[in-house]
């Protein structure tokens, strides 16, 4: 019982959240509407971060690259084809998924910290590239001056930070909500097994290299829509938009809200990015010192979030789990990819 | 019990998300432009944290020298100086721009070290028509109309010195850069004019050598290429680190009697410091050094250096300068210096007395119109530093 | 004929000096990321912080070095002390962090790395320090033809009698067996009586102290800065996965790799530098990753 | 008739160490066999080989007429061939109805169109009825970390038997299990349909005798005997070998 009585206050937390994500925009000055906006596009990579780290067992710090490819794909698309909202964050979803189907010869047999520096690498590589592509990235400095995008055929272009800020919740919210409905189909309950022990899966005859593709191709896609919507926000993109940095920060993030779950690293992920974009702010000078001090501290303030994130990167661990695995772990995981 | 602990730490997420928020709110929305008090808001933004920290406390203090020198008043008007932390790049600079455009309401920004950074806050500045005086880096723009710069271009320092070394090195230079648009705008300005002006280069394929960036510490295969070349002279552009970097190993190379000329910040600042008895003897070319004979620059370096040690840097100027023009434009944006009054009485400004000697900006590219000087690096009593040995080309398009 | 050969020669004479001094970085990342090794695979412990250790040492022989040969001694000892010191209190930091964690350790350490470089950049000032190398070896020396910094030269010396004398203590001692015995079965170190949170301290104190020898001998090659850390951590951590997380053989393999790729490599293909590094070290973990996992005999 | 499996002249090396040195196995559908013999013996190789963990240095395995030395056990296991680990191998997080969906996967046919999660309802129908064979029907919803292990012994059976296997290896079945437990595993392992034939590796005698119609013996990587368990118990041969290896 107590169990229903925790699932529905966490729905009531949720949908409580949420109203006040809808209403914000006319509560919040401009500035907070604009941050909002961006955080929330920076949080959705967070979720395919989680997606990877925590339920398919691959921690990365490459998920800015399919996120960068989808950012191009539509500044691309937006400058020369079309403005309508719906077309860019399609490309550029697609655009996240192709990158991440070029890389997946790269991931799928790595494990645990072997992933993170293979990730590290592609994410490097696509912002070395994004520096030197001048022609259509326009290098270092990057890109300004997109149209305005209109979400749909026939609907007014946004042109202020409540309407950028409320396509970019929809966009959000519909994804999200498509992964978490993903997740609960054949698909997410595989990967979770895979998670758990991968060889265990493969004795029961299940394909894990096209369960891991899968999923990283999924995340991709997730990353290169969030792509479009940093555009939307933030109306300029360049390499640095997608550098080691924030590669980190949204790991962290997500290790933060809880790897394992989609709505704890949509929390994290956010909290993260704007924590640092506050900081820098109103402490000019002092953000890192602080931010450091904060991820210390979140560790020893929120030991139960961040014990979940039991993702072990030593490659002899990859191998399968014992049996005796500790009770948190192993509870604390499974009501949350129910929320 | 170990149920409940995605509540805990979800509501917990929650909660500090809303104190976020309700903090980010609950700081002050004035309207921009002045205030019923008689002050104005500026905006400041610079790195003051991370890889351009130095460059980014020159350009605070500069701003703020000419505020104390001045009463802290711009334009007869008491200034509320708001700073913000522009950190490595456009992706922390972007955010803590949209607090000081749209939530600080300032009536002008300036500073911003990254050219990278400038790109990024431009369309806010078109969103919120404020101008923007910046003080250092200088992107490719399409749209300068709010956008005025007390710098330079990149590709000026390389133009201005060109005909010097043209004149004075017999026989090919080797041009070599940081890979970023910086370095690929500073070493075209030179190439572009060396070449036109008969000048050839020693790189193998004609082509300057872009060493990868921030990533190159070790720059000793790119010596040994230079050496091989045969050059009778480098002509370089490096700044922070990787000018350590490079002017340490320079020395210790096999290379380095080759005589280097470089865009003044390969000296310029902190880093000269750090290069020690390394830099000895480097040229380089600025708009600007310490020791110009002008009475404008006799109080500033006064001033700066009972506040600081050690001398101030064209960083410093620049943003000083910066100051002076807002000085100027708001006390002419008459009664009330709203952000656009203030852009249109910018671009009415004509001469402008800087310590560096007087210029003015440019109307196609609202950047400085402005003498570039040869200097050396050279013995000045206890410690080096640039020493002026000659002017160089005025410069600005 | 005579022309063939002496282009020949002219093709190798350039990459002489960059090969030579692939040696010096490749063995500098080596003594940086050895104690990141002992971390890794004997405590378990993924640390970010390590960059922030070797800038410890960096900054300490910055503020001590004035070019004599016993601000060089005082400066290493003052270093490793420092940065060993810092090991200790990250480990205590660590305390409630479940070994083998990683992630965990990751957000903590990253969180220290962060803070402890904006300390120190508080500390010495955003501006990189000047380091003052031994007056005896600031010059350069000639070798086969060619002007090299003489104190790279000796640091190779140096670094490579370091590496030495960590393979015999590894190899010979019995701290260097529970070494080897914590990378095999951490547990049955355990087992021992040895208590975890003494091995972590002790681990830990040992890599700063490893991590502050490199900074503070490495100053004159990357030198302390606003960024140091940063490098050194990318640096170390590239090492030691490529390395195989914990043979000290490995690393040693893979940073003079690594050192190569980064001078000789630029040298050879300078268009290609941007892409070398992490493009080597994905193909290479990639392609054993498939080794490994056609072992297993996956599908 | 032909054999559903036949192992032949396997030979595994571990560095210097032999673990098979040229055995042969054949199992007919249906057969419950089992393999015995004293630690090191290199029966769980043996397993390892068939169930395509372990790649044997020679010879070949044959499975249901078609060689599959070449395929991993995934591939194994979608052909019919599912393990039962020594020490019981569960997904911890999944609840126990999960894990038998889970199992049974890789062999259902939808029943329905695949967007309407056709598949996994069909596994789901048929995880209930065994987890409810397997005694486990109270504990269907309880994430299997939480299982104890003789439970979760039963889990691994219900996860075995889901996805429908032809031959079913059993690795000490009865390890760590309790007098009752395996009282109830000998009951189930004895209830299992006529059709799946059964490779079993146990130390206790008794439950081999009870549960097999033939018995190898391995000792040091070679067969040392096989036959009938009558046969078996009366070998010299086979009682000098457990004097000299298990107590």
């Amino acid at each position: 019982m107590r169990d229903e009585v925790i699932r529905r206050a966490r729905g009531a937390v949720a949908a409580l959240v949420l109203a006040g994500l809808v209403v914000a925009p006319w509560v919040v000055d401009d500035y907070t509407t604009a941050i909002l906006a961006r955080t929330l596009a920076l949080a959705l990579v967070g979720v395919s971060v989680a997606l990877l780290t925590g339920v398919a067992g691959m921690p990365t710090l490459g998920q800015t690259a399919p996120y960068a490819a989808g950012a191009y794909a539509c500044v691309v698309v937006g400058s020369r084809i079309s403005d309508v909202g719906v077309v860019q964050l399609a490309v550029a979803a697609g655009a996240g998924a192709v990158l991440a189907a070029l890389t997946v010869p790269l991931v799928v047999h790595a494990r645990g910290v072997i992933v993170l520096m293979i990730t590290l690498a592609i994410g490097e590589l696509v912002v070395t590239i994004l520096g030197r592509w001048r022609s259509v990235t326009g290098g270092t400095d990057g890109l300004a001056g997109m149209p305005a995008v209109r979400p749909f055929w026939g609907l007014p272009p946004l042109a202020s930070d409540q309407a950028r800020y409320l396509y970019t919740l929809v966009v959000v919210a519909t994804l999200v909500g498509a992964a978490l409905l993903l997740l609960r189909t054949r698909a997410g309950l595989l990967l979770r097994a895979g998670r758990d022990d991968e060889t265990r899966l493969r004795a029961s005859g299940h394909r894990v290299p096209l369960h891991v593709s899968g999923a990283h191709i999924a995340a991709g896609a997730i990353a290169g829509g969030a792509g479009s919507l940093l555009v939307v926000a933030q109306q300029y993109i360049s390499p640095a938009d997608f550098g080691f940095d924030t590669s980190a920060l949204l790991l962290l993030g997500v290790v933060i809200g809880g790897t394992a779950s989609i709505g704890g690293a949509l929390v994290g992920a956010a909290l993260v990015i704007a924590v640092r974009d506050w900081l820098f702010g109103v402490l000019p000078g002092h953000a890192p010192l602080v931010l450091g001090a904060l991820f210390v501290a979140t560790v020893y303030l929120l030991p139960s979030g961040v014990n979940r994130a039991r993702v072990r990167l030593r490659a002899s661990s990859a191998a399968p789990s014992h049996p005796q695995a500790p009770p948190a772990r192993d509870a604390a995981t499974v009501p949350e990819l129910r929320a | 019990m170990p149920h409940t602990t995605p509540w805990h730490s979800r509501a917990l997420g929650a909660t500090l998300l809303a104190v976020v928020l309700t903090v980010g709110t609950a700081c002050g929305d004035d309207g921009p432009g002045p205030s019923a008090s008689g002050s104005i808001k500026v905006g400041l933004l610079a790195s003051l944290s991370g890889t351009y920290q130095s460059v980014g406390t020159e350009i605070r203090d500069g701003f703020q020298l000419y505020l104390d020198t001045h009463d802290g008043k711009l334009g007869g008007r008491r200034v509320d100086l708001v700073v913000a932390d522009e950190g490595n790049g456009a992706q922390t600079a972007v955010p803590a721009a949209t607090k000081l455009l749209k939530q600080d309401r300032v009536a002008a920004l300036t500073g911003i070290v990254g050219g990278g950074s400038v790109a990024g806050v431009t369309p806010l500045l078109e969103e919120t028509k404020v101008p923007l005086v910046g003080s250092n880096g200088r992107p490719e723009l399409k749209d300068v109309s709010r956008v005025w710069h007390t710098s330079y271009l990149s590709d000026e320092p390389g133009e201005a010195i060109a005909q010097h070394v043209r004149d004075t090195v017999q026989g090919s230079v080797y041009a070599i850069g940081p890979d970023y648009q910086g370095g690929w705008d500073e070493l075209r300005g030179f190439t572009d004019t060396f070449v036109k002006i008969g000048g050839k280069l020693a790189n193998s394929d004609g082509k300057t050598t872009f060493t990868p960036f921030p990533a190159t510490t070790n720059f000793t295969p790119y010596f040994a290429r230079i050496k091989a070349s045969g050059a009778a002279a480098v002509y370089t552009f490096y700044a922070g680190s990787a000018a350590v970097d490079f002017v340490k190993q320079y020395a210790q190379s096999e290379i380095k009697d080759v005589p280097l000329y470089a865009a003044g910040f390969l000296t310029e600042g902190g880093v000269l410091n750090a290069q020690g008895d390394a830099a000895r003897d480097i040229f380089s070319v600025l708009n600007y050094s310490p020791d110009l004979d002008n009475a404008e620059n006799r109080a500033f370096v006064a001033a700066w250096k009972a506040k600081h040690d050690g001398s101030p840097t064209t960083y410093a100027l620049a943003s000083y300068d910066a100051a002076a023009v807002l000085d100027r434009a708001i006390g002419a944006a008459g009664s009330d210096p709203t952000p656009e009054a203030i852009n249109t009485a910018i671009g009415q400004l004509g001469q402008i007395a800087s310590p560096r000697g007087t210029w003015q900006f440019s109307t196609t590219t609202h950047s400085p119109v402005q003498k570039w000087y040869l200097r050396q690096v050279r013995q000045d009593g206890r410690a080096l530093s640039n020493t002026v040995v000659g002017d160089l080309a005025t410069v600005g398009r | 004929m005579m022309a063939v050969v002496a282009a020949g020669t002219n093709r190798i004479d350039p990459y002489v000096i960059p090969a030579l001094d692939g040696v010096a970085y490749g063995l500098l990342v080596f003594v940086a990321a050895s104690g990141l090794v002992f971390c890794f695979g004997v405590a378990n412990i993924l640390n970010l912080a390590h960059g922030t250790l070797y800038a410890i040492g960096g900054y300490t022989a910055a503020a001590l070095l004035d070019g004599g040969w016993a601000s060089l001694a005082l400066a290493l000892a003052v270093g490793v002390l420092a940065a060993g010191a810092a090991g200790v209190l990250l480990a205590g930091l660590l305390t409630p962090v479940a070994t083998g964690n990683h992630l965990t350790q990751a957000l903590l350490t990253f969180g220290v790395a962060l803070a402890g470089g904006s300390l120190l950049v508080a500390g010495f000032g955003p501006d990189d320090p000047q380091v003052r190398v031994p007056a005896a070896l600031e010059g350069s020396v000639v070798v086969a033809g060619h002007r090299y910094a003489a104190y790279r030269l000796v640091f190779i010396v140096v670094a490579a009698a370091i590496a030495a004398a960590l393979y015999l203590v590894v190899r010979r001692t019995r701290a260097g067996m529970l070494v080897r015995a914590a990378v095999d079965d951490a547990e049955m170190v355990a087992c021992l009586g040895v208590s975890p949170a003494r091995i972590r301290a002790g681990v830990l104190a040992a890599a700063g102290a490893l991590a502050g020898a490199a900074g503070v001998l490495g100053a004159p090659i990357i030198g302390p800065g606003t960024d140091t850390a940063d490098t050194v951590l990318l640096l170390s951590l590239v090492v030691v996965v490529l390395g195989g997380l914990g043979s000290m053989a490995g690393t040693l393999l893979a940073a003079l790799a690594i050192g190569e790729i980064q001078t000789l490599g630029v040298a050879l293909l300078p268009s290609a530098a941007p892409f070398l590094l992490f493009a080597a070290m994905a193909a290479v973990l990639a392609v054993r990753a498939r080794g490994l996992a056609s072992r297993w005999g996956a599908t | 008739m032909n054999p559903l499996l036949s192992a032949e002249e396997v030979s595994v090396r571990y560095g210097s160490l032999t673990a098979l040195a040229g055995v042969d196995l054949s199992i007919h559908e249906g057969q419950r066999h089992a393999l015995i013999g004293p630690n090191g013996a290199g029966k769980t190789t043996l397993l390892d080989v068939i169930g395509g963990a372990t790649k044997p240095q020679r010879g070949t395995v044959r499975f249901a007429g078609r060689d599959i030395s070449r395929l991993g056990p995934a591939a194994r296991a979608r052909r019919g061939i599912n393990r039962i680990h020594q020490r019981p191998a569960v997904f911890p997080t999944l609840t126990a109805t999960e894990n038998v969906v889970v199992a049974a996967l890789p062999r259902v046919v939808p029943r329905r169109r695949w967007w309407s999660g056709g598949r996994r309802r069909t596994a789901q129908h048929r995880a209930g009825p065994l987890l409810e064979r397997m005694g486990l029907a109270d504990v269907a919803a309880v994430p299997a970390g939480h299982l104890a292990h003789g439970q979760r012994r039963q889990l691994e059976i219900a996860m075995a038997l889901a996805g429908s296997p032809r031959l079913l290896l059993l690795d000490e079945p009865a390890a760590g299990l309790s007098a009752n437990e395996v009282g109830r595993l000998v009951d189930l392992l004895r209830a299992l349909p006529r059709a799946i034939a059964v490779l079993l590796v146990e130390h206790r005698l008794d439950l081999v005798y009870a549960l097999s119609d033939t018995v190898t013996v391995l000792r040091d990587g070679q067969t040392l005997a096989a036959g009938t368990p009558d046969e078996i118990r009366t070998s010299p041969l086979v009682r000098q070998a457990y004097a000299d290896g298990v107590a």
